[in-house]
This record gives C-alpha cells, structure tokens and sequence, in this order.
C-alpha cells in the first residue's frame, strides 16, 4: 500500500481537453441530496468506472450528464464547452450514447426497431427496413448476438434487453458511450464480449463511463476510476494504483470487514437429507415451448442453486414452481402432499415466494412507499380485510430497513425513487416478511454492492441453517456454487444435470456441464 | 339470399313478407328521431300502434338515436328495400336534399313528422304533419301576457336542450308574443335540456338568484315538473306564489295543472299515428295531400285539464 | 396491403442469423400476436356478413357494402386521427365537438359567401388548432388526456353555440358537388369522393405509422414514454404532433359530415368521440398504448356500422331493444374477437 | 407564513381555492347565497342545495374512483342509474301500497341488488373474461338505457311515495337525508379503503398489475370488487335522483353523469393512469362540478355560452394544478418571501 494510490490523482497528465469534465454539480430531491459538490472527468481513449455503493449516487450523476435531471448547480463542460442538454436527445446530438441502469427500451417493439429508432435508414423520408434490419443485425453481431431482429423485443430474456440496449447505444457514433450497469445480468461469455468490444472502442479514441458492482469487472476493464460515497466525491484514482481492499474501504467508508466475510464466506455442502421429505417436488413438471418436463427436489434447509447459460430457461423453471406460469405437464408435491399451484397467490398459500428477476415490471410498486412494499406480500397473504397493525408493519420494516441497509432509511420514500440496489433490497425484504418455507430468488444480488451482496449471500446462508429451502439462480457461477448445497444446471430450456456440492466442485466443472461435457460421474445425477 | 325458416324460425315474418309485399298492405318505412323523451316514447307508440298489420300496414321501424347519419342510411336501407312509402322526423332540419333525391328518382314518397326540413325543394316530400313549435311559444306567451301582464312580473324560462329546434321555436315565439307587452320581462332563462332533474337543479339556482320569480315558462312539462319540486323544497307554493307554464300537455303535467301546481298548458300532441295513417292511404291512393299539416294542438287550464285527465292516453 | 412491405415483424426475416431452434418454435406464434386482435375483428366481420346475409336478403350487396363506406367515411378518418393519440397511450374526446365545431363553421362561412377554397382548408385548420392547444397543454403542463380533451369538447361545443343555435344548410357547389357525386360501379358498388377522401387519409396513416420515424416514435411513445425519453426520441414534439392529427382527422371527418349532410349544426357529432374509440379498441389496439393498427381502426368503424345495418335490416325493433340489440352485438362482438385471440395464443 | 406556505402546497389547495372563488363569485352575484336558515326545522339555503345535489354524483364518483385507481373506468354508470331508478319505481308504481315503507324498502333492495349484479357484470367483463374496460363497461352504456326502457316502457314512470320522496328531498336532523346518505356511505369507503388493506391493494393492483400478481393479491377479485362496488354505487344513486323528482326518466336520468364523476376524480387529484386515489380530493372534486353548475345559473349565463364558461373553468382549475405552474408559483413565492421578511425589518 503505498501512498500514492491513495491519494487523488494529480492533474491529468495525457489529453488537454477532457472529453467530458463536470464539477461542482449539487443536485437535491425532496428530502435527498443526491449529489453534492461531486466532480467527474472522463477523457478521450479511456475506460473510467464510477464506483459506489447503492444509492451514492452513481444514476444520478449519469443523469444529470445526459441531462435527464437539471442540475441545482455546477458545472458541464463538453470539449471544454459549457453545456447544458434539456434532454437525452440534446446529449445524444453531442455524442454522448447512454445505457441506463433499468434497461430502457419499448418492449413492444422489435428487436431492431429498439436499436435503431431515431437512426433508422432512410430513403428520402421513408424508412428502409431491410437496411435498418440489416444495419441492426451487424450492431447484435458485434456483441455476439445472434437473434432475429424482426422479433418482439419483449419476448426476450432480460438479459438480452440488456444487450440489445448495448447494441443501441453503439449505433451512434458516440464520443462518449456510458454503461451504467449494462453487466448485471449478463454471463461471462457475455461479459467478455461486451468488454473486447469497450476495449476496440477505447482504442479508437472513444471516452467511455461504465458503473459495475463487480470489482474483478472494473479491474479487468477500467483505467481510471471515481469513487462517489453518500454522494459526495471520494477521489479519482488510476485503477492499477488502487488495490481492492481500499477501493472498498473508500467506498464504505469504514473497515474492511465486509469484504473479508465475502470471501470467508463458508463453502457449502450438502445438507443430511436421509429420511426427510422435499419440502418441493416437481415431478416432470414442464411447460411446452418454455420448459422441458424436470424432476427437482428441494428438502427443508437446503439452498438449490439453477446455474445455465443466459436463456437456458432457468427463469422459466422457477416461474413454473411459483406458480407464476402454468405447468401443462406434471406434478409438484409440498411436503409431500399433491398440490396444485395455479396461481403465485396459491404458491405464497404453500409459503413459497419468488422474487422475479425483472423489478421493475414484476417487482417494485413503484408509486407505493416503501413500507407498503415491504409488506404488500404479507399483507396479500392475509387478505384485505385484515390489515397489518401500524405497529406491527412499522417493526417489520424498520427490521429489514436495517437488516438489508435500505436507503434512504425512510419507510415514507416512494420506491420510484429509491437506487435500483436498494430496490432489489425492499423486494427481498417484501418476501422475506412473508416468512417463507420456500423462497425462489431469480438474480436477487443483481445491482447490488459488494457490501449488501455479501450480506445477502449471508442472509441465504443463515436462513438455510434455520430450515428454509431456497432456489437461488444467478448469473454470476460462482455465487452459486459458494452458496447451494446442490446446483441444478440447465441447457437448451431442459434441466441437464443435478450437482451435489462439495469441496470438489469448481465453478469450471460447472461450466463444462453447461456447456456439455462431462464431469466426474459421481456427482451428477443426470 | 333469404335463407328461409331453416336458420332463423323467429325472424320469418319481417323481411320476408316485406320483400313479398303486394296485396293490400302497404309497406312504410319509418326512421323515428329516437327515445329521448317521454313524449317521443308516445309518438312512437301511436306510430307502431296505428300501423299495424290489421290496418293494412306493413311497418319497418327503425330508432336513429338522435344520429343524422343513421338516419340517412336508414332512409337509404328503406329506398333499397323498395318500401312503398318513407316517413321520418328527421333530427335536423337540413341536409336531406340528397337522400331525398334518391327517394324522389325511386318513386317513394316521403312523409315528414313532428319536424320540419329546410330545403329549397318542396316537391321532395308529399307532406309534413307536426305541431308548429313557434305557435306553441306564442300561444304560451300569448296566455301569460294576456292573463299574468296586468301588471309587472317577472318571468324565467326553462329553455329545452340547447340548439334543439323546439327549444330554439319555442324561445322565439314566446318572446314575440310579449314583445309588446312592458309589464313581462324574462328575468333569467338558462337550459334545463328538457328533463325534471336540470329542471329542478335549474330552477333552484333561479330561487337563489332571483329575489322576485312570477311566472316560470318550461319548454315542456318534464321541466315544469322539475321546477314544482324546487318551488316547493323552498317552502313556496307552486301555482300561488310562483305559476308555471309549460308545453306538451302529458299526463303528469295534466295531472298537475288539475292539482293547481301548473297554471296553464299548451298541448304538442305526440299521436300523430292515425293522421299518419290517412295521408299515406292517401298517397299511395294517389290522392292529393296537403302540403303542410298542422296537428289539433289544445290549450289548457285547471278546468279543462280535470276535464280532459281520465281519458289521457299519454 | 401496405403494411406487408413495412413492417419487420411481418415476414419472416429471411436472412435472419439462425436463432436456436428452441426459440423459433415459440417465435411463430409471437409473430402472429399483435395481429390477431385485428384478425379477430376481421374474423367477426366476415361472420357476421355471412350470417346477414343468410338472415336478410339483399343484405350481402354492394349497396350494403358500398353504403357501409359512404355512411361512415367520417367516422373513419376521425377514427384514424385516435388511432394515433391512443397508440400513444392518450386519449380524444374532443373529437365528436371539434367535428362538430368544423361544420358548423364551414356552413357558416358558405352562408356569408366564402369560396370553398378557403373555407375547406379552414375548417381542418380549427381541428388542427383546437388539437395542437390540447397537445401543448398535455405535454407542457403534464394535465391528463381525458381531461384536456374533455375540456376542449366543452370549448368547442361552446364554440358551436356561438357560431349556431340552429342548422344552417350548405349551398355552396362545390360542396354539392362533393356530396352529389357517385361513381357506380355495376351491381350497387358505389364510390363517392368522401370515401376516397378517407381511404386516402388511411394510406397515409399507414405510410406514416410504418415508414417514418415519427410514426415509430408514436408507437414507441405508446410502449413506454420514458423510456421513449430516455432513448433520446422527439417525446414532446411527437406529443404534441399527435393530438394536432387528432384535431385535423377530426376537423376534415367534420367537414365530411357537412358534406354528407349538407349542413352544419351545432349538436351534430355527441357521442361520435365514443364511437371512435370503440372502434379503434375494437379494432385491436390496446387503450395504454403502443399496439394497434390503423387498418384495425377501420374495421372496429365497419364493425360498428355494420351492427347499425343489421338493427336497420331487422326493421322490427322497437327503440329500446334497438339499444339493447346493439349493446349485445358489441359484447358478442368484443368476446368473439377475445377468445379468437386466448385461441390464438 | 410558512403554515401558509405548507398549505397551499396542498394537493387539494387548488380544487378547494376554485371552489372557494366559485362561491364568492355566487356571492357577488347574490348576497345572501350562503346564508343558511332554518324553515320547518330543516337547514335550507344554496349550500345545502350544493351538498344535496352533490349526493348521487358523490356517490357515482365514489365507485369510479375506486375504477380508476385499478386503472380501469366506468362508463356504465348512467346506464345503471337509469336502470335502478326504472326499476324501483316501476316495482312502487305497481304495488298496491306505494306510500307504505315496506314497499319503498323492498323496492330499494330489488334496486340496489340488481345494480350491485349489473357491477358484477362489468366486473366479470373486465376481470374474468379480459375485456378492456372502457369497452367492457360501453356495452352496458349501450344496452342498459334500453334496458331502463324497456322496464319503464319507454314513459316516465311516476310515483308519489312519501317514504320514497323522503330519500331524496327529506330531512333528518335538520339535513337532507341524500346528504346524510352520500355522507354516510362516503364515510363507509373511506373506513373500508382506509381501515382495511382494501385501499393499498387496490392502489396496488392499478400501478404495476404485473408485479401485484407476483406479490400474491388477487387482483381478479379486486377488480371485480371495485365495478361491483361502482354498480352498486351508482344504483344507490338512482335511487336518489329518482326520488328528487319522483320519477324515472330511462333516458335522462344521469345521462354523462360518468363524464361529471371522472372529471370530479380527476380534479380530485386522482390519476386516470390508476395508482393512488384520494376519496376526499373525490370529495372536493365533486363539490366544484355542482358549484359550478349551480353558478351558471346563478350568474346568468346565457346557456349558448355555458359550456364555453364550463371549459374555462376546468381549463384554469387544471393549469392551476399542473406541476410546471405549481413550480413556477412556487418558486415565485420563494423570490418573494426574503423581500418580504426585509420589507418589516
Ligand atoms: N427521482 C428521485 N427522487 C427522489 N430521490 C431520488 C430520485 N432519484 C434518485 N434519488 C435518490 O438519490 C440517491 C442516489 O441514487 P442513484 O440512483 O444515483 O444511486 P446509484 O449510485 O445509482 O445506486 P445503485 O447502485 O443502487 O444503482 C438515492 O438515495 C435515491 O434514493
Ligand atoms: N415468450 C417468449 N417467446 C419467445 N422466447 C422467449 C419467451 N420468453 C423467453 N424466451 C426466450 O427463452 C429463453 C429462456 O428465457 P429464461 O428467462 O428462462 O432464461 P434464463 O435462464 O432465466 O436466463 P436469464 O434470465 O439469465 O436471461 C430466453 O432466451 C428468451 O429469449
Ligand atoms: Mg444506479
Ligand atoms: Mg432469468
């Protein structure tokens, strides 16, 4: 640790001008200040991460660039020219291309036309499909996509929205190209495609700002970085010069606790099952054109971890032990006895709950406050006419609020407006007040910072050992296999392959069997 | 084609013995304005009542619902079914020139009821039966300045719906028909769109506003009545503090005219069906017929009201 | 069949990089998804000809057909004009009264003897007018669609009043010409300038819906506005720009009623802003916006007309069951079209 | 000052000032028109009239903003006002004993059983079978004043009925029992939206369905719940408007009453896109719509001009709560308040 890299960069050696500098900017909401005196340089050829924990400040900042919200004060100098956009559009006309945090496209239209609206080829004052087609196919090809472009955008994972607004963002010949999370739900394969493409663009001059809470992401990508806590400015550093352990300490604020318990975090093994009953079984459930026909047992205390490739259909899978799509062939059994879950209600009957992995179009209320969030399961569960004593919700909340770090920590604030980690945050808070037997979390760490994510994975853990089941799905492989005591791995929506974990198992056995090849026999039960 | 009793056993009788016609029936087409009162609801009933199979009358009735545009493309669905004669009330005055013509070339003649049509043809239409909305104005005017303008009153007006040919008739014919007389001034007029409800509504903003009402006039008796209930909740007696005037002459209204609470009606008789009957007999018998109509329209007091109330058809 | 040629989800992309076979099979039926509701009503359409025409005679004519057009050339292009505010996700229910409103100023002008050359283009600009106020009030001072175009209605209505109590009648030739003029062709099929008016307005609804960027913008407008913004797309232009289509589909249908009726008249057009709608959500598109077609607009009007050609053919009804008929025509007619499109899926 | 400040921050601050100036304009016009006397032991003056006819468009109100905070609306609330007061009637008119209170209580039952059936309908359009609302809910519109005539047989059914008469022009306790009434069951929603979970539910379900579904509510027995309770609403308020003038009129009893409950919604501060309702902004909605109806009157205006004057009115009323202006006033007021304070220094 030298002091060094822990002191804010000097002057910018390299490019005069900035692509874009901003300083000074402030900007408040009802009963927040967002941002306050936060400065920002991002220059030509570079790759600049924004860090930060949930709710810094990091959209906000993005925001207030692209002209989004106005800033109450400070200063936007583009080229070394003061300016201020009314809108995105205006910041787009100036070569800055952006990808928000919550993927922001029209679903309702295709593929190509969410890539290419507003740039569509013309003839004359008619659009050419075929060549707007075509020009937005080689934008997917660049990332690696290979998806229909006439195809409905809302009849794909969210995933590959989230590639598909990536690939919009590159149609424009962008001086400036911002990605604020474009990585959360993406896999590594992804992952690594999108990052050749960033590194192609940064050589060619572009100036990019990526947000990640995946610190091997932003060492494997970025040069330089701003640190933003509580948002206020830590500093500017060049990457190479912060190691992890401060870069975290900067962005908590305090000790490095949190990070040691990430990677002591125990290893799992599998649970003593002899002689109990599944909580869950799913006997050949399946649902055409969605989800092959599967068995899976979940017994009480054990975490079921689905690991896939992106569109492997394990979303689907989980939706369909939710009781959030109709099963059309098969059975599911809770603790044993037959039942029927036609509907999530049904499901949250059987103490399951599931978190979906899109929040903002199947989870947040958005217009309702964050108690009522937090307790609108609860509440479903009770019926209308019983409502959750004042007292009672108000301690539940103040439970999680505290437990899950919401912030800001205000029971009041409209879910809208909260950072979308903290978001993620109420929903688990929302199923977990239901005080499940089963709890079915699609992508729940996706957007959240290192510190929640640690706490998160441990809130999984220690629910586990109480005798909770969990069907945890994430992206990130090693997750999964740090955190279930079985992995069931999915290929080509069909359930492959079932793990049971130990010691032995290494996130690259699991990628082989994703990818099809074999492991040791011993473990799987195919 | 016609498909016969094997599909639709309930729907033989319509349109199959319209398109078989012949005979002595006459087949008429007639296209009503729609059901937006109860006076209409008695015109349509003395329609439909008088020509009937029994009376020798073939009768294809359709309901426009107050729409010009159905009501042209039911004149134009009575042209191609080949009816023998056309009657309608038409919902405006203009713009039937056309459809008209279309008749005239296919030899239909066409009756016209209740309302009138402006146009520059007379010869499009053999004959118009209906009231005359001005002369009802007048009459009601004529009455209310002859018998209440002995000296100076005060006057508010219930007028029909706004724009609506009898609100705006009868607005003028009365205000002629006091023209010359100084001691009546219409102190407030405001719509009451001919229903009780605005009526009363209407008629309770005019006690606020007002401080000295004489005299209501309520384009017809739904308003009237309306009023009576306003009158009354202010702890007034209709009749003796405030008189009301009004037109149509339907039951309810009659019946409140003979308990005193309505002082005078000028009747606007809705059963136009057997005078219907007559002309197109004579029509289709080729006879002459009068250009213009003009239905018996009564006036009433409380006597004549008590008189003529048991046997009210309406 | 314009649509065909234009938009990307209509054919199968031919050169399309092959998608994993698992996907395509799900595809297809994706595909097919936003057109069925306006399948469904073309479905109901055809059912119901076929079922007048076993019922009534003469009923499956060109007459019929032809008069199916002729009575409702207005409505359609007034229905086009919502087509575009409801893709957006808004609503008009100034229609009916601006409609109105552009009759009666048409015929009032005619009477104080302007030429048509300047009282035509007029009476579209008052619609335009009324529209653009209404757009800049809901995009800039963010009040909702109902209620600015409700309030319009009341301006326009009142606006109406002013000009007219009572009908005035259109003498003015070319009018005249316009209404009187028929091109028959053969067995009862007839054509009449309103007609080719309004077919013409659809075609260039379509074209601008499916070929320009400002079309694409509406629909985007429809599937998420803020998105729509944050994509960096002409949100408020294209707002605004919609309720003025709005207004001049609803100035022009007004005009064309004056044409029909060869008169203005101040309580023509209550109600029609209903009719519109229903016919435009009939036609498939959804009321919060972003799915829809024109063309299915212009079927939900046959639709419409055609259930009021049906209570005509009965000839028997009295006016309540009139009512009655109609309002279970239309639900057999909405619940068709809804299992139609639950089948489909 | 800043007690000041807060409240005119109020969401509600705008509808109440406009009905404040809607009475002072009253006031001007006719002194005494808020002066309230007692006659017979009864309170009678121009605001009790405002509060009793208020009641059925309070109540209609009522049920439609529960419709729309599930992001649906009712359009067949005039029809089923009609239905209900035909029925009721028509069941009196027909008895042997009209003036007897058991009559008028089984009539009143039959009325608001049928119209709480006919809610359900709507509801089972909407919920079950999947139908749009605003179309689900036009088929009633539609048929249901036929309906309503052919119950009455297309006459105006008229009563006398002291027990009947009592519901709309009776007093109890000095007030009208319609008041009492509407306040009553305005007191009953506010306490079952309020007390219960009933209202965050509901607030629920209209903002993001999808995720309400996921969260476990059944938002099917929601929706059906909020047009059942909208039916019976609106039948209770036929009853109403039939006894005010002891008749049942098929086709004008509360004809666009559905127009005059949203725009009371609205103005109320509730959003047409759902979400959250406010019962008391419905409140105050309602209050400016028959203030303003009664102003027309009062003031004079020539009903040529009256809906003119309406939509000036609404316009001004919305402008005035549209957050571009409210910022601007706000940060007017923010200019003005330091020079203010060093004018007293
Ligand atoms: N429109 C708004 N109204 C009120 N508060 C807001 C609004 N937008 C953001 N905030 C608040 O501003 C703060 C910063 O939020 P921001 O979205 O920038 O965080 P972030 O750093 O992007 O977090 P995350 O990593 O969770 O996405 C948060 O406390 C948030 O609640
Ligand atoms: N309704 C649909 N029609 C057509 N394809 C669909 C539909 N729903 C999902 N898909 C496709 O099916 C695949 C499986 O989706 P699913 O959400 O189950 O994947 P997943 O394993 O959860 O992956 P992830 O959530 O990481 O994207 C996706 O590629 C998606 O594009
Ligand atoms: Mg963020
Ligand atoms: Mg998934």
């Amino acid at each position: 640790m030298t002091t060094t890299s822990d002191a804010p960069l000097a002057a910018p050696a390299a490019d005069p001008v900035p692509v874009v500098q901003m300083s000074g900017i402030t900007i408040s909401f009802p009963g927040v200040k967002a941002l306050e005196d936060v400065a920002l340089t991002l220059r030509a050829g570079e790759i600049h991460s924004l860090m930060g924990e949930n709710g810094a400040g990091k959209s906000t900042m993005i925001k207030a660039l692209t002209g989004v919200y106005q800033v109450d004060s400070g200063s936007i100098r583009v080229h070394g020219q003061e300016m201020t956009f009314k809108g995105p559009a205006q910041a787009q006309a100036a070569g800055i291309s952006t990808v928000y945090q919550e993927v922001n496209l029209c679903e309702n239209l295709s593929v190509a036309e969410n890539i290419m609206l507003g740039h569509e080829v013309r003839r004359g004052p008619v659009i050419d499909w075929r060549a707007t087609r075509a020009r937005s196919r080689e934008h997917l090809a660049a990332l690696n996509l290979d998806i229909d472009p006439a195809s409905t955008l809302s009849s794909h994972s969210l995933a590959v929205q989230q590639l598909v607004a990536i690939a919009r963002a590159m149609t424009v010949d962008a001086r400036l190209l911002i990605l604020d999370e474009p990585t959360s739900s993406l896999d590594a394969e992804e992952v690594a495609q999108l990052f050749a493409v960033m590194r192609t663009l940064r050589d060619r001059g572009v100036a990019i700002l990526f947000v990640s809470h995946f610190l091997e992401q932003v060492y494997a990508v970025s040069d330089r970085m701003t640190i933003l806590r509580n948002g206020k400015l830590v500093g500017e550093y060049r990457t190479a010069e912060l190691p992890r352990m401060q870069l975290v300490s900067k962005m908590i604020g305090t000790s490095l606790e949190v990070l040691e318990e990430l990677e002591e975090n125990p290893r799992r093994s599998a649970a003593t099952r002899e002689g109990a009953t599944p909580y869950l079984q799913a006997i050949g459930l399946g649902r055409r054109g969605s989800v092959q026909p599967f068995d899976l047992d979940v017994y009480p205390g054990e975490v079921v971890g689905l690991a896939g490739l992106l569109g492997s259909g394990r979303t689907e899978l989980a939706r369909l032990l939710a009781g959030a799509d109709r099963p059309d062939a098969g059975e599911v059994k809770v603790e044993g006895r037959p039942v029927r879950l036609r509907t999530p209600r049904t499901a949250l009957g059987h103490d399951i709950a599931f978190s979906s992995e899109s929040r903002k179009t199947e989870g947040i209320v958005g217009d309702l406050t964050v108690r009522e969030n937090i307790v609108l399961a609860m509440q479903a569960e009770r019926g209308w006419a019983r409502r959750i004593p004042r007292r009672q919700a108000d301690e539940v909340v103040a439970k999680y609020i505290d437990a899950l770090g919401i912030r800001p920590p205000q029971p009041e604030a409209l879910v809208r407006n909260l950072s979308g980690g903290n978001q993620q945050k109420v929903l688990l808070a929302r199923w977990l007040a239901t005080a499940p037997k089963l709890l079915i979390l699609d992508e729940p760490t996706r957007g959240i910072d290192v510190g929640a994510k640690a706490e998160i994975q441990r809130l999984v853990a220690g629910l586990a050992e109480e005798g909770m089941s969990v069907v945890f799905i994430s992206a990130e492989l090693e997750e999964v296999v740090r955190l279930s005591h079985r992995i069931a791995v999915m290929r080509d929506r069909e359930k492959v392959a079932e793990i049971d974990n130990s010691e032995h198992v290494t996130v690259p056995d699991v990628v082989s069997l994703i990818a099809g090849s074999d492991v040791h026999p011993s473990d799987v039960h195919a | 084609a016609c498909g016969g009793g094997s599909t639709e056993p309930a729907a033989g009788g319509g349109s199959a013995a319209a398109g078989g016609g012949g005979g002595d029936t006459i087949t008429v087409g007639f296209s009503q304005v729609g059901a937006e009162s109860g006076w209409r609801a008695a015109n349509t009933k003395s329609i439909q009542d008088t020509l009937t199979e029994e009376n020798g009358f073939q009768l294809s009735f359709s309901d426009a619902q107050q729409k010009q545009e159905n009501q042209i493309q039911a004149l134009r669905s009575y042209i191609a079914q080949g009816v023998d004669v056309i009657a309608f009330s038409p919902v405006v005055e203009t713009g039937w020139d056309a459809v008209l013509e279309e008749a005239k070339a296919a030899e239909i003649p066409v009756v016209l009821t209740d309302r009138a049509v402006d146009t520059a043809d007379e010869s499009l239409y053999v004959s118009f039966i209906g009231s005359d909305f001005v002369l009802e104005g007048e009459r009601a005017g004529t009455w209310v300045s002859e018998t209440l303008g002995t000296e100076p009153i005060n006057v508010v007006e219930l007028q029909g719906t706004t724009g609506s040919a009898p609100a705006n008739d009868r607005k003028s014919g009365f205000e002629s028909a006091i023209a010359d007389n100084p001691n009546v001034t219409v102190v407030a007029s405001q719509t009451g769109n001919f229903t009780r409800s605005e009526g009363r509504t209407v008629m309770e903003g005019f006690l606020q506003s007002q401080d000295d009402i004489d005299v209501v006039y309520a384009h017809n008796d739904d308003m009237g009545l309306g009023a009576i209930e306003a009158i009354e909740a202010a702890g007034l007696v209709p009749g003796e503090d405030i008189k009301i005037v009004t037109i149509d002459a339907v039951k309810d209204g009659m019946q409140a005219l003979a308990d005193g609470k309505i002082s005078y009606i000028v009747e606007c008789n809705p059963l136009l069906g057997p005078d219907l009957a007559e002309i197109i007999k004579s029509v289709v018998a080729g006879e002459e017929v009068e250009k213009r109509i003009v239905v018996e329209d009564q006036e009433f007091d409380q006597e004549a009201a008590i008189e003529a109330l048991p046997t009210r058809e309406y | 069949m314009l649509t065909d040629r234009t938009d990307p989800a209509l054919k199968p992309a031919s050169g399309a990089v092959v998608a994993a076979p698992a996907r395509d099979r799900r595809r297809l039926p994706k595909l097919d998804q936003r057109f069925t509701p306006m399948l469904g009503t073309f479905v109901v359409l055809i059912a119901m000809f076929v079922i007048g025409g076993l019922r009534y005679e003469n009923f499956l004519s060109g007459a019929v057909i032809s008069n199916l057009f002729i009575n409702n050339s207005f409505l359609i292009v007034i229905a086009v004009g919502m087509t575009f505010v409801i893709l957006t996700g808004g609503i008009d229910l100034s229609v009916g009264a601006v409609a109105a409103l552009s009759g009666v100023m048409a015929a009032a002008l005619f009477q104080a003897g302007w030429p048509a050359g300047i009282v035509i283009p007029l009476s579209i600009l008052v619609g335009s007018l009324l529209g653009l106020v209404v757009g800049l009030m809901i995009h800039y001072f963010e009040i909702q669609p109902f209620i600015a175009t409700l309030a319009a209605m009341f301006l326009a209505r009142g606006l109406c009043y002013v000009i007219s109590l009572s009908s005035i009648p259109i003498a003015d030739p070319t009018v005249v010409a316009l209404s009187g003029t028929r091109w028959v062709f053969g067995d009862g099929w007839t054509l009449t300038p309103s007609v080719l008016i309004a077919l013409a307005v659809v075609a260039v609804a379509v074209y601008v819906l499916h070929l320009t960027r400002f079309g694409r913008t509406v629909y985007a407008i429809g599937g998420g506005e803020h998105s729509a913004q944050l994509m960096g797309l002409p949100v408020a232009r294209t707002k605004v720009l919609v309720y003025v289509i709005s207004g001049s589909c609803a100035g022009l249908g007004g005009f064309l009623f004056s044409v029909y009726s060869r008169s203005g008249y101040s309580l023509t057009g209550v109600g029609m802003e209903l009719d519109a709608i229903a016919a435009v959500v009939i036609g498939g598109t959804l009321l919060t916006g972003g799915f829809g077609f024109v063309l299915g607009s212009v079927l939900g009007v046959l639709e419409l007309g055609l259930i009021q050609t049906i209570i005509t053919f009965e000839g028997t009804l009295s006016s309540w069951w009139t009512r009655i008929v109609i309002g279970v025509l239309l639900l057999a007619f909405v619940v068709l079209q809804r299992v139609l499109v639950l089948r489909r899926r | 000052m800043s007690a000041v400040m807060g409240v005119s921050r109020h969401r509600l601050f705008w509808p109440v000032m406009a009905l404040l100036v809607l009475l002072l304009l009253n006031t001007l016009r006719a002194p005494t028109f808020l002066a309230i006397e007692v006659r017979d032991g009864h309170l009678f003056g121009a605001p009790i009239d405002i509060l009793r006819n208020s009641s059925p468009l309070l109540l209609v109100a009522l049920g439609m903003t529960l419709v729309i905070a599930t992001r649906g609306i009712d359009l067949s609330v005039g029809a089923v006002v009609a239905i209900s007061g035909a029925v009721a009637l028509s069941f009196i008119a027909s008895s042997s004993d009209p003036g007897s209170v058991g009559t008028v209580l089984v009539a009143v039952v039959i009325a608001v059983v049928l119209s709480f059936v006919l809610g359900s309908w709507n509801g089972f359009l909407v919920s079950v079978v999947g139908i749009q609302p605003i179309i689900a809910t036009l088929v009633l519109m539609t048929a249901g004043r036929g309906i309503a005539m052919l119950i009455t047989g297309g006459q105006i059914t008229t009563i006398t009925s002291a027990p009947f008469r009592t519901l709309g022009s009776g007093f109890l306790l000095g007030l009208p029992v319609a008041v009492l009434i509407a306040g009553g069951i305005f007191a009953l929603v506010t306490v079952l939206t309020r007390r219960t979970a009933l209202g965050m539910l509901i607030e629920a379900v209209g903002i993001n369905p999808a995720a309400s579904r996921l969260a476990g509510l059944r938002s099917r027995g929601i929706i059906f719940l909020v047009y059942a309770l909208s039916g019976t609403f609106a039948g209770i308020a036929g009853l109403l408007i039939s006894s005010n003038v002891m008749a049942a009129d098929a086709n004008n009893a509360g004809l666009f009453i559905e127009l005059d409950a949203i725009l009371a919604v609205v103005i109320g501060g509730t959003s047409l896109a759902g979400g959250k309702f406010s019962l008391s902004g419905t409140l105050v909605g309602v209050l400016v719509i028959t203030t303003l109806t009664l102003t027309v009157t009062v003031l004079g205006v020539p009903p040529s001009v009256t809906p003119l004057f309406k939509a000036v009115v609404v316009i001004a009323v919305c402008l005035l709560q549209a957050p571009v202006v409210q910022r601007q006033l706000r940060a007017r007021r923010r200019a003005a308040v330091p020079a203010a304070v060093e004018a007293t220094v």
